[in-house]
């Protein structure tokens, strides 16, 4: 059974809930788990201790599930995107099965693991044309509070400006490709899946916000202070699965992408070198800041009461458990290129460089950071500007459109003539 | 039904609510783990808190309409399919397995098949509606045609009716206590995947919204949601069963079962005694 | 097609049995063959033992069962199947239970396609000719037994068949009722010269109404001396054939 | 049954395929529109690589074990409770109330429920496929039972039969007919709700998988978890079926329904010439 | 409880009607009141037109239904339902259809709790009486109106009531059989002494079969000259009697 810390006197049982969908969280779930990595620190720790420890890991499609789990006492640590975290902590404090935000998956300082994207015929260019149009998201995720504050940036009222559909992200990408929706405000692993899979285009980066966002890991309080040493084994495994994954990129990736169904090379969008997402465990302060400013958003949407952030943030286990140095910062995205085959990506210091490049390579994916935010994008689906020689690349055609306002001569040119241009 | 009968239905949900409240309150935990669940006067003021606002009854105004359309549709077309693959051998050749393999097909994997297939979002939940309960109908017509007995439709065959006169004068009547039961099990199953359809809803809906709260893990909003499916369940339900009864009124049914007084079997006789009565005319009436 | 116009024009269909087997899909066939030919405006008296195949005789006549053997026809052409031309009286109630003794007699009307009125004022003319007016509103499972082998009666008569199979059609009924029923019978064919074959159990019944009395399974028929009247009743033709009917069977 | 209709079978089902198959490919788009859906190529190419992985069978297992034992506790529990309602006027006004505002709830929403209630996901799977199924077998039994011919329990009455006796010889081998409609919907109901049932699992099972594939956007692979449900709820529903058909044999049924050869009105008669036949004794037999 | 040892020690049931009014609960009630006695071991036929209340009143005795008024009782104890003692013989088909000859014999011996092998024994031994043996394994759909009867007749006596109520038990019989069937009755309530109400529409068989006639509606009861003498059906007395019945109906 999934009665999370149940045992025989002799055996400790943990339950672990993770996304496997969401690979923001590969750290503390898909990959974790492929490399056995907190079973090995388990088994350590139960040669000490004479105990018998086992990991049960469930894998659930979104956050609330695992939180529902959380607080019926059946799983001890989720790993979930900032918005549920924020759920999870309202619920289990109201429950009596308070949780505590222990450690940081992977994360994006500028926002940009949201994104809205439209149908790939559609004619929207800009997130102001979605005035009166309907939009899927999932109310109560991070995407939805990307829409809402971009919505609020463009001067559209969130509430009453669009037709908002509150779809589960699935459903909102079936609506999408039906054509029942004209765009769609998702989260990790879904816009850059569906632009992949030519189904989707990118309309607005949520790294325009410039407020970051990340997934992390949540621990039943309980359990934490029961089991601390299971913890620390915990945080200790998915500081190595992150040291695995900042090493070797691509096998990450594709190990990700072979147990979960997502193509490889989405997969690599995020989780690459110079991916969307950045790999650390720590609990940065301008994530923490950034947490704080998400409540009112939930409040507004009248799904949590007020959220200590403060007392939910509990950064001593990290602490105690990983003994390494620090990552550094996130830095700014690179061009990368992924030749079939190849088990390491070649980086490039400008979008040309990698056009060039191209030429006579069997390219597996190529990747481009945008221009302004730094947003890593496929080469192919990016929005590319010719400025005299300069090729730059864009994730949506409204950022190219402001490069071009500001910058005389510049010109939209299209992939394959970038492509021609560059050589 | 007597006023009795009526304070013993109230009673026992009462009774119901009343076990609820006490499980949940004490956080009974034996086996069974009433310690998360919301109590009833949670659940009550949250119903409350709901009931004064416009969205309730707009979700409830949609919810109904969906399901009534879809469970309408699924009335006829069940009724159809189910009698004719029951009577005809083509159809049952031909419909037969197609309906069979497409029967267990679960709800709410058919969300993206609506999607893709149908042009609305409102077309996709009826037609997510009418799935569920179309396959009870169908079944249910199947099996009570089958069951019929022959010499009703042997005696309209030898009045000279034909195949439609044997439809609508027997097989149709004749079944209709097994059609409303498929009836009323269909509409049941309707409610029972209405979250399921109207996760394509994104907007109004009970089911849509008690989805809703779940995903923020709401607890109270969830059961709030149930609690209106339930009596939205119930009101549809008994009008279905209503007309069930009223339509096969000619169905033999007991009066109040009548108690049975006195010995049902009496012991031993009597020694016997009693003279033999006169043998000659009695008056009798 | 007013009832009365149609009942001039019709008469009674010609029914031929040859060489049948008879029996039914799940049990063995019955032992022996039938052969018996029934002119239009006869009525034969079926006689036998419980179990000889009387009800499967009439099924097979009706349609409703093919014969496992030979060839049954009307009119020269083979009975392929149910017909309103010849009606059924079953042994078993027949009458559909949602329908009350009215509704049921007006259904072979209502087959026909006659108008509501029509139908109605039928319907309750046979219903009044069977002595059961006052139960024409019952369902019938509120009837009782004999009432209800009358309104299968009224049923049967009101479709006006050129052929009318009877199953025991007044095993359930007093002697007094009984009589007023074969008059009844006596006087319907007269009027419309329909064919008739009767099942029954009670030799002076089929002796007084019977042209031919036919006895399974022996296969004898019979030709009756003074059919249907009342008064041959003790005649000595009558009593001769009642003796050899009884050690007959 | 014969071969034939064995092919005529296999030969529909051949059709839809096809049907499907062309209607994908031509990205038809008819008010229904089929562009976005996967073509029968592309879903039987994902179910060849799928059936070759240990995964997948592991799935079947667990699915197939849940819905199993959901459904034969709900059999067992549906059938009682649907007697209990149907005769007795108590359990009526106790139960009564109670099941039929449980009845609607819906599958889903009992995941909460079952996660919050019961102490292992595998129960709280069970909990929620026995749902599903219990509420259909006990609606149909409760109008089968209800719609029984009063004379054969009457008839055991005057036989000095008991409650029980009557229970047991004629209620329910009386309305054994009703009872497996309900059953074989109940199966059905099983399987609709076997991914609402496993979005609790967090594991296995065909329900669980299928919903994750839904989840990356994997169209063929939700198609495979469609047909995989499709089929066993086929096999499930056929046994209950043969089992019913078995339990019931005593049933009438036609045998290949007799195709009506021949005339049957006959003409209007021939001239009233034919000498009236000889009455004389004739030999019949 | 061996089915024997059981018979010798029984006796007939001593039945009274007392101003009972009968009736449906849904018709209206049968008008005027039965006043009736019967003692134990005797054997009333009632005798009465189609409609008159006959099933009713045995239905009623059986204590299926209560009655609107007055009292029932066996022994000096009022019926409140039905029981084993008293047997009743549906004038409808009342075997179980799922059940065979046999088994449907045999229901009121499990309902005795004998052992499997007694119970069919016994069974076979009634299916012998009412010479069924070769059907005993037929379901009722697959037996004649007239089997039929006879496998409800031995289910209602393997029950070995001390009552027996029959509804025209030989209604759908030939004379042969029916004969045979009498007798077979005679004989049994010679070895049990059972008391037995008995509707019939045959005069003749009212007339050999009871110590007493009760005519329906009129009220009137006729004791039976010589019952149960087969020789006795010309002698004067039943003459009378016979004139008498068939005015008084
Ligand atoms: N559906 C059936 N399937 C198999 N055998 C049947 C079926 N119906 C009747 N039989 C058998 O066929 C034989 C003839 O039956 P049938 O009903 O024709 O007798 P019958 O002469 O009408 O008798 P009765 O006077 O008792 O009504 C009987 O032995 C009976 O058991
Ligand atoms: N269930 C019922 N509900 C209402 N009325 C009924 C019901 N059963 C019978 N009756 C009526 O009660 C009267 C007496 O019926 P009963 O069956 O006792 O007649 P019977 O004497 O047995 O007649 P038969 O000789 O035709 O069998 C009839 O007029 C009948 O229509
Ligand atoms: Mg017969
Ligand atoms: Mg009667």
């Amino acid at each position: 059974g999934g009665t999370a810390g149940a045992e025989d006197s002799r055996t400790v049982t943990v339950t672990v809930g993770y996304q496997s969908k969401t690979i923001n969280t590969v750290t503390a779930g898909t990959l974790l788990r492929s490399l056995g990595y907190f079973e090995e620190e388990l088994a350590a720790r139960g040669k000490k201790d004479g105990k018998t420890y086992k990991v049960k890991w469930q894998d659930y499609a979104t956050g609330a599930p695992i939180t529902a789990q959380m607080t019926a006492g059946k799983i001890d640590i989720g790993s979930m995107g900032d918005f549920p975290l924020l759920i999870n902590a309202a619920r289990g404090k109201q429950l009596g099965q308070p949780t505590r935000l222990v450690s940081v998956t992977g994360y994006n300082l500028r926002g940009g693991l949201n994104t809205v994207v439209t149908a790939p015929g559609s004619h929207l260019r800009s997130l102001a044309d979605l005035r009166g149009r309907k939009v899927s998201t999932s109310v109560g995720s991070a995407a939805d509070g990307t829409l809402v504050r971009a919505l609020k940036k463009a001067g559209i009222d969130p509430e009453k400006g669009i037709s908002k559909l509150n779809q589960q992200p699935s459903v909102g990408a079936s609506a999408l490709t039906g054509g029942s929706v004209d765009a769609l405000s998702q989260f990790v692993a879904w816009p850059g899946q569906l632009a992949y899979e030519g189904k989707a285009k990118a309309l607005y980066d949520g790294a325009d916000l410039n407020l970051p966002t990340f997934h992390g890991v949540t621990v039943r309080e309980k359990f934490a202070e029961k089991r601390g040493g299971v913890l620390d084994d915990f945080l200790q495994a998915q500081r190595r699965a992150t040291d695995y994954l900042r090493k070797r990129p691509v096998a990450a990736a594709e190990s990700v992408a072979e147990e979960t169904g997502v193509p490889a090379e989405a997969v690599y969008l995020y989780n690459g070198a110079h991916g969307i997402a950045t790999f650390d465990p720590a609990l940065r302060p301008e994530l923490i800041a950034a947490l704080k400013k998400d409540v009112p958003i939930l409040k507004a949407a009248k799904l949590v009461g007020d959220v200590d952030v403060d007392s939910f943030v509990d950064p001593e286990p990290l602490k105690r458990a990983t003994h390494t140095p620090a990552y550094p910062k996130a830095g700014a995205a690179k061009s990368e290129l992924w030749v079939k085959g190849q088990d390491s990506t070649r980086t490039f210091d400008s979008p040309k460089q990698l056009l060039k490049a191209l030429k006579g390579a069997e390219v597996r994916a190529a990747y481009v950071p945008d221009t302004l935010t730094g947003t890593l994008w496929y080469a192919d689906r990016a929005v590319w500007v010719a400025d005299g020689s300069d090729l730059r690349a864009f994730v949506t055609p409204s950022h190219a459109k402001t490069y071009v306002e500001r910058h005389t001569g510049a010109r939209v040119v299209g992939y394959a003539d970038a492509v021609r241009l560059a050589s | 039904m007597s006023a009795g009968r009526w304070l013993v239905r109230a009673a026992s949900l009462a009774a119901a609510l009343g076990l609820w409240q006490l499980l949940t309150s004490l956080d009974v935990e034996l086996w069974l783990r009433f310690g998360q669940f919301p109590t009833v006067g949670e659940v009550a003021s949250a119903f409350g808190d709901r009931l004064g606002t416009a969205p309730y009854w707009q979700d409830l105004g949609y919810s109904v309409r969906r399901i009534v359309i879809g469970f309408l549709l699924a009335a006829v077309l069940g009724v159809a399919a189910g009698t004719a693959i029951a009577r005809s051998r083509w159809a049952a050749d031909l419909l037969g397995p197609l309906m069979e393999v497409a029967r267990p097909i679960p709800a709410i994997a058919l969300v993206p098949v609506a999607i893709l297939l149908l042009p609305s979002n409102e077309q996709g939940i009826v037609f997510i509606t009418f799935t569920a309960a179309f396959f009870p109908v169908l079944v249910s017509t199947r099996h009570a045609v089958r069951a019929l007995t022959p010499v009703w439709e042997e005696a309209v065959l030898t009045m000279g009716g034909g195949r439609l006169r044997v439809l609508f004068s027997v097989v149709l009547p004749g079944a209709l206590p097994g059609i409303f039961g498929g009836l009323s099990v269909g509409i049941g199953v309707a409610w029972i995947c209405v979250i399921s359809a109207e996760m394509i809803s994104g907007e109004y809906g009970v089911g849509y919204r008690t989805w809703q709260d779940y995903t923020v893990v709401d607890y109270p909003g969830v059961f709030v949601g149930m609690v209106t499916i339930g009596a939205l369940g119930w009101l549809t339900s008994t009008a279905v069963e209503f007309l069930g009864r009223r339509a096969t009124a000619w169905l033999p049914r007991p009066p109040e079962r009548a108690p049975s007084r006195a010995v049902r079997r009496t012991a031993a006789p009597p020694a016997v005694s009693s003279p033999a009565p006169a043998l000659e005319k009695e008056p009798v009436s | 097609m007013s009832p009365t116009s149609t009942a001039s024009l019709r008469q009674g269909a010609e029914l031929a049995l040859e060489d049948v087997r008879l029996g039914h899909h799940e049990g063995q066939p019955l032992p022996g063959t039938v052969r018996l030919r029934i002119a239009p405006g006869e009525l034969v008296a079926v006689l036998g033992p419980s179990g000889c195949g009387k009800s499967t005789l009439l099924r097979t006549l009706a349609g409703l069962l093919p014969p496992l053997g030979g060839q049954v026809t009307q009119d020269g052409s083979p009975i392929g199947g149910p017909a309103a031309d010849r009606a059924l009286v079953f042994q078993e109630n027949a009458l559909l239970p949602w329908r009350s003794g009215r509704a049921n007699v007006e259904l072979p009307l209502t087959i026909r396609r006659l108008g509501r009125e029509a139908r109605r004022n039928v319907a309750d003319g046979w219903l009044e000719r069977v002595g059961l007016s006052e139960h024409a509103h019952k369902l019938p499972r509120q009837l009782s037994g004999g009432q209800r082998q009358r309104v299968q009666l009224a049923r049967a008569l009101a479709g006006q068949p050129r052929a009318v199979l009877m199953d025991e059609p007044f095993g359930a009924l007093d002697p007094h009722t009984r009589a007023g029923m074969q008059d009844l019978l006596v006087d319907i064919l007269r009027g419309t010269g329909a064919t008739v074959v009767f099942v029954t159990h009670d030799v002076d019944e089929a002796l007084h109404l019977g042209d031919r009395i036919a006895l399974l399974p022996s296969g004898e028929v019979l030709t009756v001396p003074h059919p249907r009247q009342r008064d041959a009743r003790n005649a000595p033709a009558t009593t001769g054939i009642r003796r050899r009917i009884l050690t007959s069977l």
